[in-house]
């Protein structure tokens, strides 16, 4: 899929001496959208008249979203979009962070008013969030450089699977470790770790054999490793990925229109090159995986 | 001067009723605290948001019980390790012998100096630093080798991530315990021809004991909640446990419910039982004389208060 | 200035105090004698309600102490009216307890300054009058585990003084002091009697007991036996318990 | 029997030189603990992995300090919230009024029970449970509302979460400390005509800090690692500004290290606060006797040791 | 039995002990008195190493306490060696020093069962017996807490009787007694010394040394000042010191 690897805002982060906002560190300067009257119209009420719209994203998930050298801007795919679309509607965006665990009792609790933050559109989600999908993306294997060679989840079979908690993959090696039970295999050795860099930490030090992530995140992983990692294997599991909101949220309507403008206008085209997954691209926004019912 | 009168009053008090002091402050906040309690119990029972259904769904199914018995368990383990390693450490930190106290101070300095995730980090994924441990001559040749990931499975580096950090807190904890015992004490023994080391088991520590079991207690208790850093190993315990679980079904609120009502639960018995850990070793003091009976033990903290009256 | 009428105190089962009767006229110096576990600690203790007592009255300058008779009942008294009542009763205890934080001075200064809002300095000044007068001017700012047995018990005795107290309550006030220093401290207790001074003394010296008490008091198994002029007590005992006492500590 | 040669003895040994004790072990250990500092040392320095250079790059950059500057700010605030609020559940625990004692015992069980990580959840999404907060009569009218949310900022939530559990912490620590104060002490106090609370204050609770200070200067040390928990709520102290940092660069080792030289650091700096506390309030014991110079109180500890030999 | 030549021992700055010359006979009863602070205690405890002297040499049964000679030089002995030296030796505090997490039997019980390694019921046959001698077989099974001053003194008597001493060492110890007690205490420590024990006894009784003495010290500053029979030191000393000292006592 998309290792393309050379992302623009990895070196201004590495380094602790790099001052500057995490604007120029993005490289490309997303330019200002124009607010769409119609798009407006649709904001309800309450927010038109507070003006702001809050978006939580957790920001250690490169290159969705993650900390600027700040240490106070959240940046990535996520806010650069957020932004557009605040623009579109007429709202500032108001990115805050916010750990992944703690986005969805956020949403139910009022905190936020929406959550970015590379949301898998699942089933079980959508039972208490609506999704305004933004693009369809899979999962992609990585090892370290020179170790096990995994092409499809079949082949996870016996193998040491580090994944993220609560992330699809875990669900994915779940299901796989079943199937490798009752195919008479030896079974997966799955490790749910708190957070991608606890299951780094153990493909590094050789505790587990693989590491699954979306494919954005593996291929940035893998770009930033400095050649210890390799992506291994073809890119599955395709799913859409949506702005969360809480349901019957009033931001569903005017978020969807936002996007499809900003989809007409290309901003929204230019956003996902510019960090490296214009490939995964839908050419109309979709509520809850499906087209929205006007 | 006043004899007449005191005459008087001794006649006529002899056998006059008494009455204990009133103390109408008391029924006012009794009042206020009962009110307040029942608005506490009745916000908790009728918030649906709490979803006592779901919380009572979950609190005995497998998987929570599960990271329960992990828990408990490494908790048990690591506080022995913390007690024994804390004593031999408090006692090394208290010698005269500059070598041993220098020791016992540089590992207290840098086990409680860092975080104990940082520790657990360390221990679980030291291969990341060192591949392969050694055993052989300090800068020669080695004799063996081993793999550290098969030396060091994820439950052996929790425990000795929490151990070993344990023991340096403990160790602060015995040392203020065996300085607390009077002087006068260890002389006495040493006046019988006891050696230092057999007076530090049978009297110094004895009484020392008495400043040492409530702050470990504590620390037991502390202990049972930190195991939940071993998540960072994928060491599913209680509390990890129940984070996998709403990480799917986003139910967190009843789950997180869930767990607090399992610690809540294990805290009780642990503090009975520092209870009657407590009362083994404050026997002999002033106020233990004649409390053989239960209600009288239950009673004796209260009557330690300065100006109790008896 | 104390009255007892039938005092009685148990701790748990055992009878301590069996009915104590006895009477300290203001001036008099009473001295308290008897056996070990006869209960004289306990009943000094009971003057200054840090015993509450069971049954029967205690009377300190006319006071009920711990109780106020209110429409022909005994209510007890909240903790400020007895301390209030304790200010006026100096307590020298049989084991010191100076505080051990403070120095010999600060121990005597505490009370004057927190209890009864004296100025530091004028509480110095007295502080130090009266550690002069206890012969530890030298060490007043040593701390309690510097001084030897003798020199803390002389501490506790300027510290109960420094209340400038109406009654003062001695627990075997020289049991732990320097004979030397016997007679100096007599001096000081004498002086104190002169100013109009009462004083309960439980003390095994028969010679000071002979020579200052203006009464004895012989008490065994929680009850007082004889009581009478030391001359009397001491030297012609009308109880057997008294004349055996008496041979095996003369 | 004896005399004779014990006459024949003193005479010879008059101006015999002393020899102190020699200590053969303690040499035998010396150079293996050196042989074993040399090996950690060079092995710290000499791995690669270890990548100091990015450490010390990371160390004093503006993210780290930041995050540096709110652990401290976590740490004084809940710290004093602790200790003030845990000395008063200790006096109230103490007391002869049931009520007190019990309401400071439902409140040490509640919060010594569950973990911190859920009372920093639960103050931090409230709103999730009551999204307004009135003040109104049990049961009847409320006069005014706010919103959680408002009122309970992530920083208000942190503090709340962690200086309401330290102090059910602080409480059993400041309990065995007063109990740990001999009766006399109070009852003498009481006999000068001193209240209960004075006495409290100004007899009893000065000795029961020689026994509260050492695992108060546990707590704070862990206090300053356990705000990490607030990362829940997305405060970015230390470690967590570490981790943001190492979640977009990988260079989770180095920044790891890098946060626990800081957490070292400060330790350090706390500990030697602790020691002089300490110092302070050993006022009067007998080994403090004479040791003014700063030498003499250094040596003070080892000296405590039951049948050292002065 | 004892012997000390010129013993030396400051604390900091203060010097205690100014260089005490003095000897016990075997079988002998030395009464040590003298005004407060002026080094009885200190003594007492350097004779079996509590203390460790800074200059002079102090012999116990012929044997160097704390040190051993070899080749012309002192060397420090090892604590096990000590510990040794210390059975012999039995302690009577000021302070008691009863431990306080045991009963009365298990105080007296516990050096023989732990140092000596007699087994529990022959070291409590012996132990009920001593409690008996000091009168206390009715309180062997309380905690020092629960018994009063008197009753704790004659506990650790009996729990330095305990190890069979070949020398005993009292710090005051009837300094706490009831008066009716010491002359059973009195008649314990009699009664030993004609078994063959020898006894350095700390005192401020001066009856007692009279009666019981064989020989008494007088210390001041830290030197012994006059030594001898009760009979001179006590009625005709020579010194004017021990005059003056005496003239305050008796
Ligand atoms: N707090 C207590 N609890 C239980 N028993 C006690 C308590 N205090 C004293 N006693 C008992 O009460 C009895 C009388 O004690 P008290 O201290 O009054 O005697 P005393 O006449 O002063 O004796 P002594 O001369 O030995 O000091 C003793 O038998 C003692 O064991
Ligand atoms: N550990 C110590 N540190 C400093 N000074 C001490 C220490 N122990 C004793 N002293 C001082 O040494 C002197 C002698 O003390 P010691 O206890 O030997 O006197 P003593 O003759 O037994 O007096 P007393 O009859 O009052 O018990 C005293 O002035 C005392 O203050
Ligand atoms: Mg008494
Ligand atoms: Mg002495």
């Amino acid at each position: 899929g998309c290792g393309s690897g050379g992302d623009p805002a990895a070196d201004d982060v590495t380094s602790p001496a790099a001052g500057g906002p995490a604007a120029s560190a993005a490289g490309t300067e997303i330019p200002a959208q124009e607010q769409d009257t119609a798009v407006a119209a649709l904001v309800p009420k309450e927010f038109r008249d507070k003006g702001t719209v809050t978006v939580a994203s957790d920001a250690s998930y490169p290159p969705m979203e993650f900390m600027a050298s700040d240490g106070q801007t959240v940046v990535g795919l996520d806010p650069d979009l957020g932004k557009a679309l605040g623009e579109v509607m007429g709202l500032k965006v108001t990115i805050v962070n916010s750990q992944f665990d703690a986005i969805i009792p956020g949403l139910s609790a009022g905190k936020f008013d929406i959550g970015m933050s590379g949301f898998n559109d699942t089933e079980e989600r959508r039972k208490i969030l609506d999704f305004v999908d933004y693009y369809k993306g899979g999962s992609s294997f990585f090892a370290k450089s020179g170790g096990v060679v995994v092409k499809t989840l079949d082949d996870l079979c016996g193998h040491r699977v580090a994944v993220q908690k609560g992330t699809v993959q875990q669900d994915d090696v779940t299901a796989q470790d079943a199937k490798c039970k009752s195919a008479g295999q030896k079974s997966v050795d799955l490790q749910v770790y708190p957070d991608q860099a606890a299951a780094n930490l153990a493909l590094v030090s050789g505790r587990a054999d693989v590491s699954i992530a979306d494919t954005p995140i593996a291929a940035y992983q893998v770009a930033q490793s400095g050649g210890q990692f390799a992506l291994t294997g073809d890119e599955y599991g395709v799913v859409m990925h949506g702005i969360a909101a809480p349901k019957g949220s009033g931001l569903v309507k005017p978020l969807t229109a936002a996007l499809d403008t900003l989809m007409k206008s290309g901003a929204y085209q230019k956003i996902l090159d510019k960090w490296g997954i214009g490939h995964t691209k839908l050419d109309a926004p979709l509520v809850n995986g499906a087209e929205p019912q006007q | 001067m006043q004899v007449q009168h005191m005459t008087q009053a001794a006649e006529s008090v002899e056998s006059m009723p008494t009455v204990r002091r009133r103390q109408p402050g008391r029924w006012v906040a009794a009042a206020v605290v009962c009110v307040l309690l029942a608005m506490l119990v009745n916000t908790f029972v009728t918030n649906e948001r709490f979803q006592w259904d779901v919380v009572f769904d979950w609190f005995t199914s497998d998987r929570i019980l599960a990271g329960l018995g992990r828990t408990i368990q490494l908790t048990v383990i690591s506080m022995l390790i913390g007690i024994v390693l804390g004593l031999v450490l408090a006692v090394m930190r208290l010698s005269d012998n500059p070598l041993l106290s220098g020791v016992a101070w540089a590992y207290i300095w840098l086990f409680r100096g860092t975080p104990v995730f940082v520790q657990l980090l360390f221990w679980g994924f030291i291969s990341a630093l060192y591949p392969r441990l050694s055993l052989g001559v300090p800068f020669g040749p080695e004799f063996t080798s081993f793999s550290a990931n098969e030396l060091i499975s994820p439950f052996v580096a929790a425990i000795l991530g929490l151990g070993l950090n344990e023991a340096a807190y403990m160790a602060e904890i015995a040392r203020a315990g065996i300085l607390s015992v009077d002087r006068g004490q260890a002389e006495a023994a040493q006046a019988l021809g006891m050696t230092r080391g057999l007076a530090l088991r049978r009297i110094v520590l004895p009484q020392a004991m008495r400043v040492i079991v409530p702050p470990t207690g504590n620390q037991a208790i502390g202990m049972l909640k930190t195991t939940s850093l071993v998540a960072v190993l994928a060491y599913p315990e209680l509390l990890y446990s129940a984070q996998l679980i709403y990480s799917a079904n986003y139910q967190t609120i009843p789950l997180l419910i869930t767990a607090s009502l399992w610690y809540l639960l294990i805290t009780s018995v642990l503090s009975v039982g520092q209870f009657f850990v407590e009362r083994h070793f404050a026997r002999g003091s002033v106020i233990s004389a004649g409390a053989t009976d239960r209600r009288g033990s239950l009673r004796r903290l209260a009557a330690r208060l300065p100006g109790r009256r008896p | 200035m104390v009255k007892a009428v039938q005092v009685h105190k148990s701790f748990g089962r055992v009878k301590v105090l069996n009915g104590v009767d006895l009477e300290v006229a203001p001036r008099e110096v009473l001295c308290i004698v008897g056996p070990s576990g006869s209960g004289k600690s306990t009943f000094l203790r009971c003057i200054n309600h840090l015993e509450k007592i069971d049954a029967g009255q205690l009377f300190v300058d006319g006071e009920l102490v711990g109780y106020a008779r209110r429409g022909g009942k005994m209510h007890e008294l909240g903790e400020r009216a007895v301390a209030e009542q304790r200010k006026n009763i100096g307590m020298v205890f049989q084991r010191f307890n100076l505080f051990p934080h403070m120095t010999a001075l600060e121990n005597v200064m505490e009370a004057p300054v927190r209890v009864r809002g004296e100025s530091r300095a004028t509480a110095r000044e007295h502080a130090v009058k009266l550690l002069d007068q206890v012969g530890l001017s030298a060490r007043r700012d040593m701390y309690p585990a510097q001084l030897s047995g003798g020199q803390q018990q002389r501490v506790a005795i300027a510290r109960a003084l420094a209340m400038r107290p109406k009654l003062m309550l001695f627990d075997e006030p020289t049991s732990a002091l320097d004979p030397e220093l016997v007679g100096e401290v007599l001096d000081v207790m004498r002086s104190l009697a002169e100013d109009g001074m009462t004083m309960v003394v439980v003390t095994h010296e028969m010679g000071f007991a002979r020579e200052v008490g203006d009464a004895v008091v012989f008490m065994d198994g929680g009850v007082v036996v004889e009581s009478g002029h030391p001359r009397d007590v001491l030297v012609n005992p009308r109880h057997a318990r008294t004349a055996a006492f008496l041979s095996k500590v003369l």
